[in-house]
Parts: C-alpha cells; sequence; structure tokens
C-alpha cells in the first residue's frame, strides 16, 4: 500500500461539455491521476452549493466543477452562474479555513480531453501540497468527553 | 513614473547621445530611470554562442542587481541587445527551473538570487508608446519637426524574438511610426523597419555587413528619408560610422544622419540640442535639421485615380 | 422507505475494464453493500446475454434498481434501459457507473483504479434506490423548418426539404442568396462556372412554392425547443415595394451615386447606392444603401422613385419584424475571409498590387468589376508575373492553427486562370503542403505541375518592394525559404495573390448564443459528434450545414446541407418526438414566490403567477439544466432524475472510504 | 379535590437570555400559565436549584422548554437531565434550535477562541497566558469546573427533542399557541402535534407573508443595511441588501423585513433544505448580475469578484442562526452522539 497522501477530488461535470471531456480523455488513453470521481450533472449551473459542502463534510480534499467554456454553455449561462455560485462560496469557506484552491472550476469543451486531465493532475498536485483539510482537523480536536448522566 | 534603468556598456560610451537624450526627454515626462547598481555586461549578442550558462549567469546578476530595487519591479533598458538578453534570461529561467536553479548558484557565490518573472523588462521605446502615450507626449510637443522625412528603424532585436507578449507586432511594428508622427514628422512606410543592420558582422564579414548597410540606406534614400530614426547604439553605429565606407565602396552618395529616437524627441519637447548629444554622429545632422518648418506642412491631396483603376484597399487605422 | 433490491453488474468489457480494474473483487465486495441484492461481473454487459442476465435477475430475484458498472452513459446508456425495460421495470431506474472511460482507460494504476471503481460503482448505488420512474415527454414536431443562410449549403437543405413537400422558411442577411460561391468564377477542380450551376438553385428557391424566401433579413430571437420554436426574424427595410418591382433595373442604371461595394465585390467593385448585388440575384428587387443614398442624407434627390415604372420605391418602408414557427433549425451561416491585414508583412493595404482571394476571384469572374481581365491595381496592366501565396493565416499558430481546407485548391485554380487568361505569364505558388485530398483534386495538381506553375514549398516570409537588385526594381519581392532546395529565395512579380483561410463568422459567438449551440476555439459550431453525428448539434433539433461548422467546399457543403435536411425529414416524418423527462417541477405548496429562479432560466420557462403568488416551470419550455433548482432557496423546485437527495447519495457513496478513513484519523488523533 | 397541575420547566443553556423575556412577553396571559400549571424549575424567576431536579422522578416535567446552545459540558448534562426528567422537551428558540449566534464559533476552534478571549486581546491581562482548565485549586478545596467545547452543538445533536419553537427569539403570539396546544393537551386530551414537529411556524419562505413588493431580481453589488437607505414598499433583496426571507421559514409576518431591515433567517430552513445558508448563498449569487460570456477569462472572474466582494461575511450573513445544523458547522458532532439519547 502506498502511503503517500491521496487526495479526492469530487468532479461536477456538466454532461454536455467536461463529461464528456473526460470520456474523450479515456478514449485517449490520456493517463492523468485517479484523483478525481466524477458525478454527472446536466449543466454546472445545476451544482447546488450544499453539493460542494456535503463533499467536504463526506471527506473530499477538493471540489472540481467542470463545464462548458464560457459562452458555450448548452443553456446559454449556466457556466456564468457556477462562476458566481462559486466564487461567492469560496469567499465562505475562506472563512471556515478551506483553501480557495481546494474549490476549482474548469471550463473544458467536450473536445478538451487533455484540458480536463491537465486539471485534474493539477489539482491533485495542488491537493498534495495543501494536504488534508485542516478544517478536518478543527473538527476533531478536543471531541467533548464522554458525559457520565447521574440518575 | 519610477523605473529600474540598466544602460548597458554602449550607452556610457559610442551611444552617450542616447543616454544623454535619453536622460532629458525623460526629466519633463516625469519618468524616473533609477540606474542599477554595480550592474555588468548583458554579455551581448556574442556570449550565448559561447557558452550559454556563464551568459545567463551574467545576464541573471544584472536581474539580481535590479531586484533589489523595492521601488519599481520593471527594468527598462534602452539597448535592443540589452533589452533582448535580459528579457530572455528572465524567460528562459521562467520556463525551466532547472536553468533557474544553475543560474542561482553561480548567483549565489555572490551573495545574489534571483526569482525569475520578478521583474518586468520593458524597452525605453515601450515606456513612451505604452506607459506615456502618444497623447501626453503630443501635449507636450513645442517645437513639431514638421517637414522632416523620417525613416523609422526598430532593427530586429526589441521585437524579436517574440517571448510570448512582444509590444509590437514582431514583423511590422508600429510603435515608433506613430511616436514620430507625434512629433510633427513625416514618417515614411519604411520596409526594412525590422531588417538587420549587420550587426558585429563589420568585425567578422565586412563583405556582409556593407550589403546589408547598403540595403537600408538606399530604401531610406529611395523614400527620400531625410534621417533615420534608431533605437538601438548597435543600429546607429553600423549606420553612422559605415556610411562613409558603403559610399566608397559602392560608389553611392549617401547622407543619411541616424539620430536615436530619444534626440528627436527632445528636439521637438523644445529641448535644447546641447542636452540631446547632437554633434555626435558622423553624419551630421545640423544641414538637415535646417529643413524642419515652422508651418505643418499642407496634406496632400490623394491622387485621383484613373477612370480604370481599381479601388485600393482602405485599411482600418489602428487604435 | 421499501427497501429496494439492486442488481450490480461489473463489465469486463473484454480486457479493457478487466485488465485494469480488479473486476471480480468490486463485484465481491459490492454484494456486501446495503441495498445490493445481486452483484455480479460479466464479459460484455452491453451484449445481449449481458442483458439478458439483468432480465433474468429482475424476474428471477425481483430487482427493483439496477446499476450497470461499464462504459460512459452516453455510449451504453440506451442500451440498458432498453433492457430495464424488456424487464418490465421503469428504466429510469437504472444508473451506469463509468469505470472505463474514467477509469481503466486513464490510469494503469490498478489499485487506485479497483478503489475508484468501488466509489463510483457505491455511489451508482447509493443515488439509484433514490430514482423515481419517469416516462419520456412526447413532443409534436412543427412540419416547417428555418434554414438560416442563403448560401450554397442553406441552398441545398432548403431545396431537399421543399423537395420532400415540407415548408422551409429561408432567411439570409444579405439581399441576395448566393453566398460565396455566387463571389466565385470557376469552381475547381472541375472548373465548371460557378454561376452557371449555382443560379439555377436560386432561382428553384424564389420559385419553389414550399419555400418562404427572407432576404435582407435576420434570426433575432429563438426560444422554444425541438418540434416548437419560436423565432424573431427582422426584415429590413428594402425601401422596394416587392409586390410592385419587377426588377427591371432602372433605378439602378439612374442611380448617380456609385461606392466602393466591400460585399459582393470584396471591395475591388464599385455598386450604386440603389443595387441588386449582382444581376442574377435572387430575389430580383434591389435595396436602397441608406448610409450612401443621397435623398437619406440629404433629403433630396429620389432619381430612383421618378425612374421607375413600377412606383415600387418607398422611402418610408420600415423594418418588418415577423414572428415564426418552426420545428426544427438549420444553420449555414458560412464563413468570413481571413484579414489579411493582421500579416502587416505581407504588405496588403500598403502595396498596391498584393490582393486578396476573393478579390481575384471577383477580378477573374467575367461579371466582375474587370470583366474578367486579369490587371494591376491601376486597372490597365497584365502583369507578367504573379504570386499566390497559400496558407495565409491558415496553420500558423500566430493566427490560425487549422488548415483552412479549400485554399490549396483555390489556389491552383488561380494560378491556371492566370496561365489560361495570360498565357506567358510565370505563376509561382507559395505552398506548405499541397493538400489535394478531395475527388480528382490529385489530378487537378499534376495538370497544374505540367501547366508550368513554379511550386515553391516554403512559407513566405515578407513580401516588399524593397529592391535590392536592379531586377527587382519596380517589382514585388517575394521572400521565402524554398525548403526543397535549402535556400532563401526572391522571386520578384508584378503581382501577389494572398490566399485567405476561412474562418468563422465575427458574430457567430453572438449567433451561437442566440441557438443555444456551442462554439470552438476558433469560433465554428460544434456538431454533436465529430465522426457520427456532424449535422446535428447538442441542442436537439438544430443541426448545421457547410463552412459554420468549419472550413469546407462546395461538394461538401452541399452533402451537409442535404445530410440536415435528411435528418430534419426524418423528425418531421416521426409526428413526435420523445423527450427525456429531465425537466424542473415548483412544488406550489413550498414556493413562496420569492422570484430568485424566474430571471436565470435561459429559455423563459419559469412563470410568476401573480394571482396565487407562486412561479411554475412550463414543463415544454424546461431544458432540464437544473439551474433553478440550485438556487431555489426554498427547495421547492425539483429537477427530475437529478434531485437534491439523489446527488447528496451519490456524493456520500462516492466518498464512501474517505468518510472512515476520517473518523479513523480522528479516532487515532 | 384540586386536579394535579402539570409541571412547566424552563431552562437556559448557552442563551443570553432573550427567550425568558419573550415567554414573558406574552403579557397577562402569564398569568394563565401561572394557573395551569406548576413551575418546577425556572432558574430565571424561580428559586430551584439543580439539586431538586434531580430529585425529581423520570418524566416529572410535563413540558420543559429547553433554550440556549450546548456550548459546554454542562450545558449538554443539564440537557441530558432536563430530558430524563421531561415528558415533552421542547428545542425553544433558535440557539437550541439550530445554535444561533453561539455557534458561529464554530467557524474556529476552542483553543483559538480561548486565545482570543484570554491572551490576544488589548483589554485582558494575563502575562502568565492562564486558559481555565478543568479544575482550580481554591483555599476551600479543588472547583470543577465545566469543559469548553471544541464546538457548539444544538439541543437535538445531544438529546431527543419532541418539539421544536424556532425564532431569535420566538414570538409571543407563538409561544402563546404552543402553550395553549399543551395546555388542552392536558385539560381536555386534545392529541399533541406528532413528534419532531416545529411548532408555531409556518413551512413557506418569510417571503409568503411579506409584503414588500417584488422584481424579477439582478443585483450588482450587495449592500450592508447601514450603506443604503432601503427604497419603501420593495424587496430589499431586489436592492441588493441581504434579505434571508427567501430561504427562512415564515410565520414571524416577515417582522423584519417590514421595517426596512432584512431578514436574518432566525427562523431557519424549510423542511427538505439541508443547509439554510447554502441555500441563501446560492439563491444570492445567482441573481448577482455581473459578467457575461462574451468577457475573456480573467475580466468575466474579476467582475464577479467584484460584486462578491461588497459582501464582506458570507458565513456571518448567511449562516447567522443556522451554524449548527450547517453541513461544514455542525459536522462530526451529530454523528458522535447519534445513538446516544436517553
Amino acid at each position: 500500500m502506498n502511503t503517500r497522501y491521496e487526495p479526492v477530488i469530487v468532479g461536477f461535470l456538466c454532461n454536455w461539455c467536461s463529461y464528456r471531456a473526460a470520456d474523450l480523455a479515456g478514449m485517449a488513453r490520456i493517463k492523468y491521476a485517479p484523483n478525481m470521481r466524477a458525478i454527472r450533472v446536466m449543466c454546472s449551473g445545476r451544482v447546488d452549493p450544499q453539493f460542494v459542502l456535503k463533499a467536504f463534510r463526506e471527506g473530499a480534499d477538493g471540489v472540481m466543477i467542470a463545464g462548458c467554456h464560457p459562452g458555450a454553455c448548452h443553456y446559454v449561462e449556466g457556466n456564468i452562474k457556477a462562476l458566481r455560485r462559486v466564487t461567492l462560496l469560496r469567499a465562505l469557506l475562506k472563512q471556515w479555513g478551506i483553501e480557495p484552491e481546494r474549490t476549482r472550476i474548469v471550463w473544458a469543451s467536450a473536445s478538451e480531453g487533455s484540458v480536463l486531465a491537465d486539471a485534474v493532475n493539477h489539482m491533485t498536485e495542488q491537493l498534495c501540497a495543501l494536504g488534508p483539510l485542516k478544517w478536518k482537523q478543527n473538527q476533531c480536536i478536543g471531541q467533548p468527553r464522554p458525559l457520565p448522566v447521574e440518575v | 513614473m519610477k523605473y529600474g534603468y540598466y544602460p548597458g556598456c554602449s550607452l556610457e560610451k559610442n551611444a552617450s547621445a542616447y543616454h544623454e537624450s535619453a536622460m532629458a526627454v525623460c526629466a519633463p515626462l516625469d519618468i524616473q530611470l533609477q540606474e542599477v547598481d554595480d550592474w555588468n555586461c548583458c554579455g551581448a549578442t556574442e556570449y550565448f554562442s559561447i557558452d550559454l550558462l556563464p551568459a545567463f549567469a551574467l545576464v541573471g546578476r544584472n536581474l539580481a542587481q535590479a531586484a533589489r530595487n523595492k521601488q519599481s519591479n520593471q527594468l527598462v533598458a534602452p539597448c535592443s541587445a540589452c533589452f533582448l538578453n535580459l528579457k530572455k534570461t528572465d524567460r528562459y529561467m521562467a520556463d525551466s527551473p532547472a536553468l533557474a536553479e544553475k543560474v542561482n548558484q553561480c548567483l549565489a557565490a555572490g551573495d545574489l538570487a534571483y526569482e525569475p518573472g520578478s521583474l518586468r523588462i520593458r524597452h525605453l521605446l515601450e515606456i513612451m508608446v505604452d506607459d506615456i502615450g502618444f497623447k501626453t507626449i503630443g501635449e507636450k510637443v513645442t517645437r513639431p519637426l514638421f517637414g522632416l522625412r523620417v525613416a523609422p528603424y526598430y532593427g530586429c532585436m526589441t521585437v524579436r524574438p517574440d517571448l510570448g507578449k512582444s509590444f509590437d507586432n514582431p514583423e511590422y511594428p508600429q510603435g515608433l511610426d506613430k511616436l514620430m508622427k507625434t512629433l510633427g514628422a513625416e514618417v515614411i512606410d519604411f520596409p526594412l523597419k525590422a531588417h538587420c543592420c549587420g550587426g558585429h558582422m563589420t568585425q567578422i564579414s565586412e563583405e556582409v555587413a556593407m550589403e546589408l548597410i547598403r540595403r537600408l540606406l538606399k530604401n531610406a534614400a529611395e523614400n527620400n528619408a531625410d534621417i533615420m530614426a534608431t533605437l538601438c547604439p548597435m543600429c546607429q553605429l553600423n549606420m553612422d560610422a559605415y556610411q562613409e565606407a558603403v559610399n566608397k565602396r559602392f560608389g553611392t552618395d549617401y547622407h543619411i544622419p541616424i539620430l536615436y529616437f530619444t534626440q528627436l524627441m527632445g528636439l521637438a519637447l523644445g529641448l535644447p540640442t546641447t542636452k540631446l548629444g547632437f554633434g555626435k554622429e558622423f553624419i551630421k545632422a545640423e544641414p538637415i535639421l535646417k529643413k524642419i518648418r515652422k508651418e505643418a506642412p499642407r496634406k496632400r491631396r490623394k491622387k485621383r485615380l484613373s477612370k480604370q483603376a481599381l479601388p485600393v484597399p482602405s485599411m482600418a487605422e489602428e487604435d | 422507505m421499501v427497501r429496494e433490491k439492486v442488481g450490480v453488474y461489473i463489465c469486463h468489457c473484454g480486457t479493457n475494464i478487466a485488465s485494469t480494474v480488479d473486476v471480480h473483487e468490486v463485484a465481491a465486495w459490492c454484494g456486501h453493500q446495503d441495498h445490493v441484492a445481486v452483484s455480479r461481473d460479466y464479459k460484455f454487459m452491453c451484449s445481449s446475454l449481458g442483458q439478458d442476465l439483468i432480465v433474468a435477475d429482475v424476474e428471477e430475484r425481483g430487482l427493483t434498481r439496477i446499476v450497470v458498472a461499464s462504459c460512459s452513459p452516453h455510449m451504453h446508456e440506451k442500451t440498458f434501459r432498453g433492457a430495464c425495460l424488456r424487464a418490465g421495470m421503469n428504466p429510469y431506474y437504472l444508473e451506469m457507473a463509468n469505470i472505463r472511460e474514467h477509469i481503466s482507460w486513464a490510469t494503469n494504476d490498478k489499485a487506485a483504479a479497483t478503489q475508484k471503481a468501488k466509489a463510483l460503482v457505491k455511489a451508482a448505488v447509493e443515488r439509484v434506490v433514490h430514482h423515481q420512474a419517469l416516462e419520456p415527454i412526447p413532443v409534436k414536431i412543427e412540419p416547417a423548418t428555418l434554414v438560416v443562410g442563403g448560401g450554397i449549403a442553406g441552398i441545398s437543405a432548403a431545396l431537399e426539404l421543399a423537395e420532400a413537400g415540407y415548408p422551409v422558411y429561408l432567411v439570409e442577411r444579405e439581399p441576395s442568396i448566393g453566398g460565396h460561391m455566387a463571389q466565385l468564377d470557376k469552381t475547381f477542380p472541375t472548373l465548371d462556372c460557378s454561376a452557371c450551376i449555382l443560379t439555377p438553385k436560386m432561382v428553384d428557391v424564389a420559385q419553389h412554392t414550399n419555400i418562404t424566401l427572407l432576404t435582407y433579413s435576420e434570426v433575432e430571437q429563438v426560444s422554444g425547443h425541438i418540434g416548437n420554436f419560436q423565432v424573431t426574424v427582422r426584415k429590413k427595410a428594402r425601401h422596394v415595394i416587392e409586390d410592385n418591382c419587377t426588377g427591371c433595373g432602372i433605378c439602378e442604371e439612374k442611380c448617380p451615386i456609385k461606392v466602393v461595394d466591400p460585399v459582393f465585390e470584396a471591395g475591388l467593385g464599385r455598386r450604386k447606392a440603389i443595387y441588386r448585388p449582382f444581376p442574377q440575384a435572387v430575389p430580383k428587387f434591389p435595396v436602397i444603401d441608406v448610409d450612401h443614398c443621397t435623398y437619406f442624407l440629404k433629403g433630396k434627390c429620389k432619381l430612383c422613385e421618378k425612374v421607375c415604372l413600377a412606383n415600387s420605391i418607398d422611402f418610408k418602408q420600415k423594418d418588418e419584424v415577423l414572428d415564426l414557427k418552426v420545428g426544427n433549425i438549420i444553420l449555414a451561416t458560412g464563413f468570413d475571409l481571413f484579414d489579411v491585414g493582421r500579416i502587416p508583412h505581407y504588405g496588403y493595404g500598403r502595396l498596391a498590387n498584393v490582393f486578396t482571394s476573393l478579390e481575384f476571384e471577383r477580378m477573374v469572374n467575367a461579371a466582375g468589376p474587370t470583366q474578367g481581365t486579369i490587371v494591376l491595381r491601376d486597372g490597365i496592366t497584365a502583369p507578367k508575373s504573379v504570386a499566390i501565396v497559400h496558407c495565409v493565416g491558415s496553420r500558423d499558430k500566430k493566427y490560425n492553427e487549422y488548415c483552412s481546407n479549400v485554399c490549396c485548391m483555390y489556389s491552383m485554380k488561380f494560378a491556371h486562370l492566370v496561365h489560361e487568361r495570360i498565357p506567358r505569364a510565370e505563376v509561382y505558388n507559395f505552398y506548405i503542403d499541397i493538400r489535394a485530398s478531395g475527388k480528382g483534386y490529385e489530378l487537378f495538381y499534376h495538370r497544374l505541375l505540367r501547366e508550368g506553375t513554379h511550386f515553391i514549398r516554403g512559407r513566405v516570409s515578407e513580401v516588399t518592394d524593397a529592391a535590392r537588385l536592379p531586377a527587382e526594381e519596380g517589382k514585388l519581392i517575394v521572400q521565402v525559404e524554398d525548403t526543397l532546395i535549402g535556400a532563401q529565395r526572391r522571386i520578384p512579380v508584378d503581382m501577389v495573390i494572398l490566399s485567405a483561410g476561412l474562418e468563422a463568422r465575427c458574430d457567430s459567438q453572438e449567433v451561437a448564443q442566440r441557438f443555444g449551440l456551442g462554439c470552438d476555439f476558433d469560433g465554428f459550431f460544434v456538431e454533436r459528434h465529430p465522426k457520427l453525428d456532424p449535422v446535428a448539434t447538442m441542442t436537439e433539433g438544430i443541426f448545421v450545414a457547410g463552412a459554420c461548422q468549419g472550413p469546407k467546399d462546395v461538394p461538401t457543403s452541399v452533402a451537409q446541407g442535404a445530410a440536415a435536411a435528411a435528418r430534419v425529414i426524418g423528425s418531421i416524418c416521426r409526428g413526435t418526438l420523445m423527450l427525456e423527462p429531465v425537466k424542473a417541477r415548483i412544488h406550489s405548496e413550498l414556493c413562496s414566490g420569492c422570484k430568485i429562479c424566474n430571471n436565470l432560466c435561459p429559455y423563459q420557462a419559469i412563470e410568476y403567477h401573480s394571482e396565487t403568488k407562486v412561479s411554475e416551470v412550463a414543463t415544454a419550455l424546461c431544458q432540464g439544466c437544473g439551474t433553478c433548482v440550485a438556487a431555489c432557496p426554498s427547495a421547492a423546485i425539483q429537477g427530475a432524475h437529478f434531485t437534491n437527495d439523489q446527488v447528496m447519495a451519490e456524493i456520500e457513496g462516492i466518498l464512501w472510504d474517505k468518510k472512515g478513513k476520517e473518523e479513523e484519523a480522528a479516532v487515532m488523533a | 379535590m384540586a386536579i394535579e397541575k402539570p409541571k412547566l420547566a424552563m431552562y437556559w443553556a448557552s442563551s443570553c437570555g432573550g427567550c425568558e423575556i419573550s415567554v414573558l412577553n406574552i403579557g397577562e396571559r402569564i398569568l394563565v400559565v401561572d394557573e395551569v400549571f406548576d413551575l418546577v424549575f425556572f432558574p430565571c424567576i424561580a428559586d430551584f436549584k439543580v439539586n431538586d431536579v434531580k430529585g425529581y422522578p423520570d418524566a416529572y416535567i410535563d413540558l420543559c422548554l429547553f433554550n440556549g446552545a450546548i456550548r459546554n459540558s454542562e450545558n449538554e448534562e443539564m440537557a441530558r437531565l432536563l430530558r430524563q426528567k421531561s415528558k415533552v422537551l421542547v428545542a425553544f428558540g433558535s440557539c437550541a434550535h439550530e445554535g444561533c449566534i453561539p455557534a458561529l464559533s464554530n467557524l474556529t476552534s476552542k483553543q483559538a477562541i480561548l486565545e482570543t478571549v484570554y491572551k490576544d486581546n488589548p483589554s485582558t491581562e494575563n502575562p502568565d497566558g492562564i486558559l481555565p482548565g478543568l479544575t482550580e485549586e481554591v483555599p476551600e478545596g479543588i472547583l470543577e469546573l465545566p469543559d469548553f467545547y471544541n464546538r457548539v452543538k444544538t439541543l437535538d445533536q445531544v438529546v431527543a427533542v419532541d418539539y421544536t419553537l424556532p425564532g431569535c427569539p420566538p414570538e409571543p403570539h407563538q409561544i402563546w399557541a404552543v402553550l395553549q396546544a399543551v395546555i388542552a393537551a392536558f385539560t381536555d386530551g386534545t392529541a399533541l402535534p406528532p413528534p419532531g414537529a416545529i411548532l408555531g411556524a409556518g413551512n413557506k419562505a418569510v417571503c409568503e407573508e411579506c409584503p414588500l413588493a417584488r422584481e424579477e431580481k439582478k443585483i450588482s453589488r450587495f449592500y450592508r443595511p447601514f450603506e443604503i437607505n432601503p427604497k419603501p414598499g420593495k424587496c430589499l433583496l431586489d436592492q441588493g441588501i441581504v434579505c434571508m426571507g427567501p430561504a427562512t421559514r415564515n410565520g414571524c409576518n416577515a417582522l423584519c423585513p417590514v421595517v426596512g431591515m432584512g431578514c436574518r433567517g432566525c427562523y431557519g430552513p424549510m423542511d427538505g433544505v439541508e443547509d439554510q445558508g447554502a441555500k441563501m448563498l446560492s439563491a444570492a449569487a445567482s441573481v448577482i448580475d455581473a459578467g457575461d460570456p462574451s468577457m475573456d477569462e480573467e475580466e468575466l472572474a474579476q467582475a464577479i469578484e467584484d460584486v462578491v466582494a461588497t459582501l464582506p461575511d458570507p458565513a456571518g450573513t448567511f449562516y447567522r442562526f443556522s451554524m449548527g445544523h450547517s453541513l461544514l458547522g455542525g459536522v462530526g458532532i451529530a454523528a458522535s452522539v447519534k445513538g446516544d439519547d436517553p
């Protein structure tokens, strides 16, 4: 078993561009870090900030939201809406001590398998450098002692 | 505006006119050039062909010294070769961490270090064109160069190679053309504006060098240029000092003064010629400067095309 | 909640998956997971035997949900939904885990691949138990079709549809249809006269009872969806009453204003202020160019009105806005020529005798400004030597990296025409590679070689008038590295033709947005699949044809136009279409009418009812993107098949191994 | 023979005391309460001791209103004790319901809080850097101090809660409605609401009750309350003031928005919303009117950043009340104590 810290990225990939980009990366046999686990959504604009928080809560080290390039969204501007939400969400996560690098937005069209693969590699490296989520450690220090209930 | 300033060897000697005029022009334009402390040779064009690592280290040392200036992260070089070497070294170090490490190992011997990308390397012309701008310069012109036909000559090393973001079109630059127009001069469309001046070929193969210089002079003369404006000490030296030799060799009779663009700027800004290094050139500029008129020349009306002539494409003016 | 019985099927895909992912291990592990009643691995799940496995398990073991871990759902979701249907199960009770494209093909690390496969399968299992039974939504197809762009691709598409008996609206921005092909003289490699083959088709369009031709018109707005698009078209004022005009041309003849025509004549010729771009224009009605017409500029003249016997000039005419209802849309908006001024060292605009390829097309056209004589800019002198520079703006990282596909061929056509019209002229073609891959194209190249064209292989570095040698005086000198002899060459010529590449229309991004399409990096419209679905787009009911999808020649554009028409005819014939039921729905008992969502919908599908103070999604308009679902602060909007429950469960599943680890770490700390 | 009156208790854990005031705020109806109930524990207004409570038999208290969050071991001990002694335990007010203001400290750690309070603080003199411990020696012997937890928990993360009465504080008319329901149950045997119910509130958003006129939203910048004079009669969110109304359960009659102050969100999220803050964040970000696809990527990102920068404290804005139940602010604890309920 390798002991290297292997971050896990939850990827929310839009059905039309980036999920297909990931498909294409596979079809082209581009080898990239196996650290991203993809969840398909119809549009990056479907990504509810609750999903991102949920992923962090469930132990993700990073969240990647990937959509079509601005101007190329299948749903016109869903990707811009995603960008608006992620921008505000990053400001919030910072207050929890969750570094902005852990929430990435990536534009990859259906023909850009290598762009998506590069983004996954890059983010994996970044997360390796950042190490495990500090917010998580916050949770663990000073767990309450079990209390005896007097009757 | 404050900039680090790397004059380079030429500006201390043969190109002192460039240095003097640059200093003179910068004052009214509120440009403060702060000379890099204890700078050394940039390696010119040769050293890189002989031994790469020492050449990079040589330039790296200048970058390290310049980076110590905490007032500006911009470094201005007036000489094209210096500009290119500084820019190239910075860029190559940024692109290759291995090279950056090696250069920094060398620099460590002198207790220096340079983080690639920490300086923005700029040419003096770029500062005038992009930072100061034609509008500001135009407003400061008190003695327009009306009637003077200028061939704008960039040479090769300022605009090429295009290391990512060149400040002008690398093949057919326009900045100097527009600057000269701002000064009131009549600017010829100089087709050889970015061609080679021969560089150090004068020392290696006179035949090659003379031919290169001749082409430039010939074309400038054919376009009825009164003077040629340069932005590089090497170009100026070759065209100026070898003009007589060219005449002798090819039986021609060119008399085209080669001036630094800063000299012409100074002239138009109304600065005294004594402060602009005039008189140091071999082909004297003085007789030609008498051509400068007080009045703007009347705009020549476009020649009416003959009936059969096809429409000439009108190019959208930039800006 | 009723306990679901999930069947999990891990596909080997031969060795495609099994060589990287330990499929037995995943299947065995999965058998012990919550909800899982059956867990198997099988060589080829997509085979009929694989599918039968699912059907049998559903019937014998009473499975209620299916997870197939194999390739991308884009590949086989339909297949496995079919299997579910055959087993009597709602097809939306299926979820796929993509362990091929996203895992086995993307890594060599077997341990990591197996771990990731478990995560994706676990995610699918957790998700699928939340799935709801859904039914596809039938949509009626409106038989009319909108074709945008009246070039050869659009014309072909429109005629195919009209011939099949369906109504077509053909919208063209310029005053006449014909497109770029109408500007050409000859077409390669057969050298048939472009006008001779094109104009009959244009006339067919004009005369066809099924085609409504809207020239000098632009599409302003598109809403709706396949089967039922609403399109707003602005028909610009021609200032000529079409019902009266006979197309006699007297107005054009008498108009005193002559201006350079930058569009049809490519700047090489002139036209009047009231004009038809060319004599065979379809429709035959002229338009008044209000930017140059004396009446519109100064308020007087009206000469055209005076000479018009048919009383068809109307200076007060206004733009007309038309609302069309169509079931499908074909975009055939064509290309723009690369702006050669972007390469200043090629001298266009500075050196008079440097021409663009389109200028030259007009010059050699018998109906063009020079009646087909090849002359220099002075209009008199015939060039004795001509340089033709290939790949201008193409195959160049600084401009466009792609090959423009047609330039080699038209450049050779030019060379041939110069030979033909000026027999002793020297013609130089400067090329990088000769790309003559079409039918009969290579033969044409050989013909040119025989005709004595000089082919010089090398990219031209500069076109200049700065002569070095006496022989160069007064000439244009083409500087090039001849890569076949390995030397720099300077070729003095009289005329230079820059074979400019093809670019996406300058407004292609805007148009793409209006129609809800994607553009690639170069601005060309993106097709659904580059090989297997080249004329469909990601938006159902919208197709592309011709050069708007990428540079292409006439035969390919014609073929694409017909292909797009065939696709449309197919959908019209079906009459109705089943749409994915991935739609948003607002639960009115939860909606408080906060109006967060209304503006977000790209299709204006969310309507606010002021009486009930709640918003409602018009299911027919909803495309299922889910942005309103993500935004709704009350969780009142539900996105079918992508509900919060489903995605949240998927997140929990996908991180099944992570959470455990964190807790372990916490305990140890 | 006098019928034995039902027993009422009210306790404050980590809270401000506002909830007690709000109970008294029901006016003279408090006399009815006194008439109907026997008060058995109510530190704010009556002198009972914890030992008294410990002495009660299990399920002795008929109705216990518990307000305040669980900040330390004493809070938790009292929660468990009162759970054991009560038939009906009500999480009363936002702190008990969702952690409220105290739970905002879940953004940081115990260590950081203690450092700030006892050391890095201009008004504190603590040269030896003494931090509170669990025991303290005094001349009389050793004192035990409650353990200050790393994180603030809600009541339902510690013990099973029968009902929740949201609000900071709950509105008098709702308190009275709940008391009436309980009184009715005791007096005429009317059935109580199903356990787990949220009492005294609706299940739509505050907007449902808000009279301000709403348009379709487009926000080009956010305003903090002091930065703008809101136009009367118009939806505050439309004007760029963050109003939590759309993401907050109704029942208060839009108390704050009608007087020009954006809803703070004290009634918590509606059913089906897992994380109130994230949902409101999503809604607010969705209607940001900046950036369009024609911009280049940097320009686009910057245009959006600029608008986001006008909202300096997203956590404090969106999670003012609901941090204790939020996905990140409430994590870990719920999982570790589930199943601990008596």
